[in-house]
């Protein structure tokens, strides 16, 4: 070329912004332990970060994670997936009948294969009909609440323990303890020390008695994240989402890639119900998703449609529910204690970059919050119970101009119009 | 023609009929191995369908394809890319979001991966052409120039021997189109064979070996470069003379229609996209911005149409500071505009035409009857339009999405001139438009333009820049460089302002664009 | 007819049933049949007086989250089908029955935790069939007290509202009675939302946990179907570690893992309301005199509410002391705050 | 040109919906051995007068909740957070309303604008949200669901007063109480008097939306963002009102049964209007007519099935199989007619371009 331009090196190879971004979550980590910490220490509120708490939180993170990478597996092909609440009951339904009859893991295979149904009907319409994604989702999560509940009443009426709504109690998946670390972390955990117990709490949670089940979790999250980013099947179907006719005139088979994508996402929710139904409850239960589907949806938008960042949201929102739910009052009084520094953080930054209406924003909200703390020992049930949602919605406002949907997440594609 | 060698790729008898259109018919086209053969058309002529017959996006109803001498049947791309064919499509076919290298390896990973081994030879092929791409890099980070060498690095790298290039120059500048045609040449000697798509009759005189002529989807002859001039291959694809755009006498008056001052605008980060942008449109006057494409055209028109905020300077419309104005009531003084995407700005696809009419006019009768829309006005108004811009349509009550993309274009022209604008602001007022109706907008232009309507005209049609301005302003990197008498002016001069006087480095467009 | 297995059997009573006596119809609260707690009980109730009583029945379901107008229309369904008693389960059919009864002076309606919209006048053909769940919660209050090693013990309640704050009332009043020191951690699992409160086993689990690591072990429920997590949570706190029931006898009904862990349950016996009120009704009719109507409150002196032994985890000391409390409330000298 | 077939289509699109449902729910029956018979014999008995009246009473609450979710969908906008909206403005009302501020229907008639400011606001939330920080309104009004629930519950307990079991907010005045409307002669139940509000409702966004300014500019930013914003719209602006519209209509919703039923907010209201309204405005593809059609085939299902239980012994809850499989194929319909819609117009004009042609051709020579 005879003019040769200097383009700017403006991108670090991605090894280094790979080891940045673990730099960032040891320090976000870091952060967060030390709040925790503190919090527990000022507010004398010792469940905010003990073992059984970091625990149930972890318990309730994960179908809210697993329908999140559900979410994730979607529209990263382009599909957005509001159906996942409708999948997701598919699969407690699919879990609750296939445990009871041939256990543990046919039962795990019974709800991927539920969720699948939803996500194969999802993938008809909006794929091969190219129905709006949303429209389609609706109406699954209405054909997948009403085909539980008629559904469970012929499977589990007349069974001992099991009703019209309810099924009987199930086995539940192994669980184990993972030697030394679990025993050493659980003794630090009890000791009381400021950051050192809040460490050993984290691992403790972590380590001790880890259900199988949370175990294949994690493994899906990082399979995915590996697939996804790391293998040219990963390529392949993220350009689907980012940009379909330029994949299409690349020999990549559109449909067929979203159609799995679909699909996947319907296993992934079904194993979500699972869940929910094996190891966070005892068996199914008419209704006992709760939104949880939409909440996985939330996390995924949170973490930027990134595994990590889903798994992140995912905690935030099982932490908040398990705080509320286990010495809600204590423990939600505490975090008000974190969330007026955070609010006084965020002011002083905004300062910084020059936005002086949200430093003033911010600055009213956080005197608030601290009087509010300083004011009360707990705090009423009513407002315990808004926590996750409150701090969900907090968290989206304050991050969600940095984030960055597929590009054609939610359109419409047809084969043949590329070009 | 009689060949010796077999042919790189023989198309005979090829149909493709869309729904109400015959976008191919019976065409012929014989491409020797090791030579670039061009193809030239008028818009709709047919080339991109032929094309994405050829690279297997679209199926034909009829006829066969040969690759070398065999006769293939191309379901889907991936049987077109097995052939060793490769093809750049006519709009950017790159996904924003992903990096160089992984638009580059996408479909094409069991070669290399997609890891570093793809990176080391990226970076080859890289090297060897000089096109000095960073695999690491987001597209969405790049200059128009740099995205179509990503493009052609796309198709190198699947090793590709035929290679479509369908319109690859029409937003390169000069300078680049020559780093093109270097590249092209030595991929030409190197036994590539190559399809070469361009509306610049010169380019194409300049490269190609051989010509096909297509006009309404059928093949008309096929020609050697020396033996026509590009007039000729004009009126093979038109079948009549071409009309050409000419200002009659001066109609500038005194009266100060648009006048823009110190004009910054920037984007969310803070970088300028526009910086002392001064400018002054009187009435009668048309002023022409010259410019490559991302420069700034687009902030400028929407700074003055209203749909982006300046961060300082002012925009003042006959004795009003409107620089505070929203776009509707900008429009409702009298501002027409023509956007540069008709389907995205200038249309709502799945809407009648009728209704049509009234967006942009939602203030103004006949359309509107104060707060209430006047059904009746809207329909006998765009009837009006439809009669006096010959827009081809069954009725008004047809949806924008089923007309050809002229139509669409002469329905908008149509519906901005209305209402006795005293502005025009018009981003490529032609573009995709046939002979006839071309001719036809340059003279309501011009008609509006003698009753004292002031126009901002910007295109990238040089032609339609010289013939129509009273003057000509060139932008450059956000700056209004230069300015031009198109009496005098030649396209060659202004060719080079465009691109920042000639001598200097060719901007790189990143860092204007971001 | 037995009232504890074959509540979940799918042989409903009322397909089979066509005697000449009675023809009732009850209407059940959302979960119907199966919920192994309130509803089961309702209908081991109904079982028993219509085989008793030679009679037939309809038993219909509510839908969730309905409205006071499809309420009424099951009603008004039940009586166009020629019951001639029909028992609403749950106050949520308050207002509804009001709404219905007048326009059928011949049938009589009986409601379960009912009571009439304010304003609303007291109908000679409904009853409010009410239990003194505070007394029962008292009772059990007291056997989590004599029990727990750790002197701190649980509560966990479905729906933050007055019909289960009265177990709670009562619970706290039966610990403290016993020893005034021990300390009683007590959450709610919902504010508002039934679905979250009273069908979470989920959230009873992760609720219960919480209690067990902060040192109690002894946890009462009032969460209807989310009680099946206080259960687990008890079982995976571990040996030692209580659960007690509520509303039916929930050992009976609990899986193999459970059953030690369920130390006893606070009775309400919704079976005996529908059986008395039925039993009353059918008499009234015989003998001509006034059906019950107005309020009809069962409680520890009709066995309205009480305890369950099965297990045997209550020592006969226990047991011995449990009934003289008792008999200190029937006969006046405990009262037992309560949240109405 | 061709428009009786055309109707036609545009008619069949729906029925062929509601057979596909039909017999995806037989196969459902027969799968699990319920009668199929059986179940058509209740779901087609004709209903009683009370019954009708039950159904429009029904598709009244229905209709209203569809409209809500269609002000924001036209635009859209996904307000999933009708439900919230509808429940937090309806406490405001029967708490405001409880108060007897104001004598007779003039309580009556500021309660409803109570509630329509309550709803709107509750829905301005989200709308702020998504203009200032970028939230995108589905999730946020989920959320907000959420919260609205936890706000009110804590509210009632606040303000509300204790009557036998239920927590109630203080009953409202006789005087401000709406009458029924004798539908049926003869018939004791009546339909809701608010129920006008429905038919207004309906009217004013027929009106609003296609012959007002501000509706066609709402409908072209459902259209096209980008046109719209060229047309002068104020997408932003447009954000807002679309959402604080939605919430006003959300707001309606309770006051029906609270001045003709209940006359208080309690523990006993009806929850999960705001989702069945989703369903219904899509099944009425946003279009105050059809609204009021999907209204109706959802009242009627929901009341029909009230019997199943009663007369066939079948769950109810196959009905919401029934609701789902209807919205999902009227949209498949839809788009399988939309297509071929496109495709006659597309051959329409191709004609009329040909015509052209020939016409200038036999010019020529
Ligand atoms: N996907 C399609 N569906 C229907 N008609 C189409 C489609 N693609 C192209 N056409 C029609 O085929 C004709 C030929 O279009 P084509 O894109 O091949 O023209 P072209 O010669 O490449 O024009 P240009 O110079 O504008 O790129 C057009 O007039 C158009 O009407
Ligand atoms: N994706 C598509 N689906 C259906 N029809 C299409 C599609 N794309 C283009 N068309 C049809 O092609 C024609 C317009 O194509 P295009 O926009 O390329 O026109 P054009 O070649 O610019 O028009 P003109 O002939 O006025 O120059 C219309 O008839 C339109 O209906
Ligand atoms: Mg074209
Ligand atoms: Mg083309």
């Amino acid at each position: 070329m005879s003019t040769v331009v200097a383009a700017p090196q403006s991108t670090a190879p991605p090894a280094s912004g790979r080891r940045r971004t673990r730099l960032w979550v040891s320090v976000w980590l870091l952060v967060g332990l030390l709040a925790l910490a503190t919090a527990r220490v000022v507010a004398d509120a010792d469940d905010i970060d003990s073992t059984g708490t970091l625990r149930a939180g972890l318990v309730l993170a994960m179908p809210i994670a697993l329908a999140g990478l559900g979410g994730l597996w979607s529209e990263r092909a382009g599909v957005v997936n509001i159906g996942l609440e409708g999948m997701m009951i598919l699969g407690t339904l699919g879990a609750g009948y296939y445990t009871y009859h041939f256990g543990v893991w046919v039962g795990l295979l019974g709800a991927i294969a539920f969720g699948a149904i939803g996500g194969v009907l999802h993938a008809v319409a909006t794929i091969v009909f190219g129905v709006d994604h949303i429209v389609s989702g609706v109406a699954i999560n209405i054909i997948a609440a009403g085909a539980a509940a008629f559904l469970a009443e012929v499977f589990f009426s007349g069974l001992e323990g099991g009703g019209p709504t309810q099924s009987p109690s199930l086995p539940e998946p192994p669980s184990f303890d993972v030697p030394v670390l679990a025993e050493a972390s659980s003794d630090l955990a009890e000791k009381g020390w400021f950051l050192l117990s809040d460490a050993g709490s984290v691992v403790a949670a972590l380590t001790n008695n880890m259900s199988v089940f949370t175990l294949l979790a994690f493994a899906a999250l990082a399979g995915s994240g590996w697939l996804l980013w790391r293998t040219a099947f990963g390529l392949r179907l993220r350009s689907c989402g980012e940009s379909p006719s330029s994949a299409e005139t690349l020999g990549v088979n559109v449909y067929r890639y979203k159609f799995l994508a679909v699909t996947v996402s319907g296993m992934l929710a079904g194993f979500a119900g699972c869940y929910l139904a094996v190891v966070a409850s005892s068996g199914y239960a008419n209704g006992q998703t709760n939104g949880r589907g939409f909440i996985g949806l939330a996390a995924m938008i949170f973490g930027n449609w990134r595994p990590g960042g889903l798994l992140a949201g995912s905690l935030l929102f099982g932490y908040t529910d398990a705080a509320r739910l286990r010495s809600g009052g204590e423990s939600v009084h505490a975090l008000l204690l974190i969330l007026a520094v955070g609010l006084l953080l965020l002011a002083v930054w905004q300062v910084r970059r020059g936005h002086r209406t949200s430093a003033i924003v911010a600055i009213v909200a956080a005197v608030v919050v601290a009087v509010w703390f300083a004011l009360t020992d707990a705090i009423p049930g009513d407002f315990t119970q808004m926590t996750p949602y409150v701090t969900t919605l907090l968290v989206l406002s304050l991050a969600s101009q940095r984030l960055r949907m597929p590009a054609a997440d939610g359109l419409r594609y047809r084969r043949g119009e590329a070009g | 023609m009689s060949d010796t060698a077999t042919a790189a790729v023989r198309l005979q008898g090829i149909v493709k009929r869309f729904p109400g259109v015959v976008a191919n018919h019976d065409v012929e086209v014989t491409v020797r191995p090791g030579t670039v053969h061009a193809l030239v058309g008028e818009n709709g002529a047919g080339k991109s369908t032929l094309m994405k017959i050829l690279y297997g996006v679209q199926k034909p109803d009829e006829g066969s394809i040969e690759i070398d001498g065999q006769t293939v049947v191309l379901a889907t791309p991936a049987d077109a890319i097995a052939r060793g064919i490769g093809m750049v499509f006519q709009h950017f076919q790159l996904a924003d979001n992903l990096s160089v290298l992984e638009n580059v390896v996408l479909g094409a990973e069991k070669r290399h991966g997609i890891g570093d081994a793809a990176r080391r030879e990226i970076h080859r092929i890289s090297a060897e052409y000089g096109f000095d791409l960073d695999p690491d890099e987001l597209v969405e980070t790049l200059g128009v120039g740099a995205r179509q060498r990503v493009e052609i690095l796309k198709v190198l790298y699947r090793g590709a021997r035929i290679i479509i290039l369908d319109e690859p120059t029409a937003v390169l500048v000069p300078q680049e189109v020559e780093a093109l045609f270097a590249n092209l040449r030595e991929l030409k000697r190197e036994g590539h064979t190559l399809i070469f798509i361009s509306h610049k009759l010169d380019e194409v005189l300049a490269i190609a070996d051989e010509i096909t002529v297509l006009r309404r989807g059928a093949t008309v002859a096929t020609v050697r470069p020396a033996d026509v001039t590009s007039h000729d291959l004009a009126e093979l694809m038109v079948g009549s003379e071409l009309p050409s755009p000419s200002t009659e006498e001066s109609t500038v008056t005194d009266r100060v229609v648009l006048e823009v001052r110190d004009l910054r605008v920037e984007d969310k980060v803070g970088r300028a996209l526009l910086s002392d942008v001064t400018l002054r449109i009187r009435a009668g006057e048309v002023v022409g911005i010259a410019g490559v494409e991302g420069n700034g055209q687009t902030e400028l028109v929407e700074a003055v149409v209203g749909i982006r905020r300046p961060s300082t300077g002012t925009v003042q419309m006959l004795d009003a500071d409107v620089t505070a104005w929203g776009t509707r009531r900008r429009r409702a003084a009298g501002v027409g505009y023509i956007p540069e995407d008709r389907q995205r700005h200038g249309l709502l696809l799945d809407a009648p035409l009728w209704e049509n009419r009234v967006l942009g006019h939602q203030t103004r009768a006949p359309s509107m009857h104060g707060y209430w829309i006047d059904r009746h006005g809207a329909v006998a108004d765009s009837k009006r339009i439809v009669a006096e811009y010959d827009v081809r349509t069954p009725g008004v009550n047809t949806t924008a999405r089923a007309l050809s993309g002229g139509n669409q274009q002469k329905f908008i022209v149509g519906r901005e001139m209305s209402g006795d604008p005293v502005l025009l602001v018009a981003s490529h007022p032609t573009r995709g438009v046939d002979v006839g109706a071309q001719a036809a907008i340059w003279d309501q232009i011009r008609e509006a333009r003698r009753r004292g309507l002031a126009v901002l005209l910007v295109s990238a049609d040089l032609d339609e820049l010289i013939g129509l301005s009273d003057s000509i302003r060139v932008i450059l990197r956000g700056r209004l460089v230069g300015t031009f008498d198109p009496h005098t002016v030649t396209p060659q001069e202004l060719g080079s302002a465009k691109t920042g006087a000639g001598d200097e480095a060719v901007v790189d467009e990143a860092t204007v664009r971001r | 007819a037995g009232n504890d297995e074959g509540s979940s059997s799918t042989d409903d009573i009322c397909e089979s049933a066509d005697g000449d006596g009675p023809k009732i119809g009850l209407a059940f609260d959302v979960g119907g049949i199966g919920d192994q707690s309130f509803n089961d009980s309702a209908y081991a109730g109904l079982e028993q007086v219509v085989t008793d009583l030679d009679g037939s029945c309809t038993d219909v379901e509510a839908a969730d989250g309905e409205d006071d107008a499809a309420r009424e229309e099951r009603l008004r369904q039940l009586a166009d089908a020629d019951h001639t008693i029909i028992i609403a389960v749950g106050f949520i059919y308050g207002a509804a029955v009001y709404n219905v009864a007048p326009d059928y002076p011949d049938i009589n309606f009986g409601i379960i935790d009912g009571a009439p919209p304010e304003g609303v006048d007291l109908l000679t053909n409904v009853a409010n069939i009410g239990f003194a769940a505070n007394q029962g919660s008292f009772l059990v209050g007291a056997a989590a007290a004599l029990t727990t090693q750790s002197d701190n013990v649980g509560f966990v309640g479905g729906l933050n509202i007055p019909l289960i704050q009265d177990f709670e009332m009562g619970f706290e009043a039966g610990v403290k009675e016993i020893n005034p020191d021990i300390e009683i951690q007590s959450e709610y699992l919902s504010q508002d939302d039934a679905a979250e409160g009273f069908e979470s086993p989920t959230n009873g689990e992760t609720a219960a946990t919480g209690m067990f690591d902060n040192g109690a072990d002894v946890v009462f429920h009032a969460a209807g179907k989310s009680g099946l997590g206080v259960f687990d949570a008890a079982v995976a706190a571990g040996e030692g570690m209580w659960a007690i029931g509520v509303d039916s006898d929930q050992y009976l009904t609990a899986s193999a893992e459970q059953k030690p862990h369920i130390l006893t349950s606070m009775l309400k016996r919704v079976d005996t309301g529908v059986i008395e009120y039925v039993t009353g009704v059918a008499d009234a009719v015989e003998a001509g005199g006034e059906a019950p109507n107005g309020f009809v409150t069962y409680d520890l002196s009709s066995d309205g509410v009480g305890y369950a032994t099965s297990g045997d985890f209550l020592s006969q000391e226990i047991i011995d002391q449990l009934e003289d409390l008792k008999q200190q409330i029937i006969d006046g000298e405990i009262k037992v705050p309560t949240a109405f | 040109m061709n428009l009786l077939p055309r109707v036609g289509v545009g008619l069949a699109a729906p029925l062929l919906a509601i057979v596909v449902a039909g017999l995806v729910t037989s196969l459902v029956l027969i799968g699990v051995g319920d009668s199929v018979a059986e179940f058509w014999g209740v779901m087609f008995t004709v209903p009683s007068a009370r019954l009708t009246v039950g159904i429009v009473n029904g598709a009244s609450i229905l209709y209203l909740s569809g409209l809500a979710a269609a002000v924001a969908f036209r635009m859209n906008l996904f307000n999933i957070g009708v439900e919230g909206q509808y429940r937090v403005a309806t406490f405001a009302a029967a708490y405001f309303a409880g108060q007897a501020l104001l004598p007779g229907y003039l309580n009556t008639v500021v309660t409803i604008c109570v509630a329509m400011v309550v709803g709107a606001a509750w829905a301005g939330i989200a709308a702020i949200l998504r203009v200032t920080r970028g939230v995108s309104e589905v999730i946020s009004t989920i959320m907000l669901n959420a919260i609205a629930g936890g706000l009110v519950a804590y509210l009632l307990r606040e303000l509300g007063d204790q009557q036998g079991q239920i927590r109630r907010t203080t009953t409202i005045p006789e005087s401000s109480w709406v009458g029924g409307i004798p539908l049926i002669p003869g018939e004791s139940s009546r339909v809701y008097g608010l129920a006008v509000l429905a038919v207004v409702a309906g009217i004013a966004f027929a009106v609003i939306l296609n012959r007002t300014r501000f509706g066609f500019d709402l409908r072209a930013t459902g259209r096209s963002e980008t046109a719209a914003v060229a047309s002068g719209v104020n997408v932003k602006r447009m954000v807002v009102s679309a959402m604080l519209l939605s919430g006003a209509v959300a707001g309606l919703i309770g006051m029906l049964d609270l001045f003709g039923n209940s006359h208080a907010y309690g523990s006993t209201i009806q929850v999960g209007v705001g989702f069945t309204g989703i369903a219904v405005a899509l099944l009425g593809r946003n279009n105050p007519v059809g609204i009021a059609l999907g209204a109706l085939v959802f009242a009627f299902l929901s009341a029909q099935s009230n019997a199943l239980g009663i007369e066939a012994g079948i769950s109810p809850e196959i009905v919401a199989v029934t609701q789902g499989v209807i919205v999902l194929s009227v949209v498949i319909a839809y788009e399988v007619v939309r297509r071929y819609q496109v495709r006659i117009e597309q051959r329409d004009v191709a004609r009329a371009l040909e015509r052209d042609r020939a016409r200038e051709a036999g010019a020529l020579s």
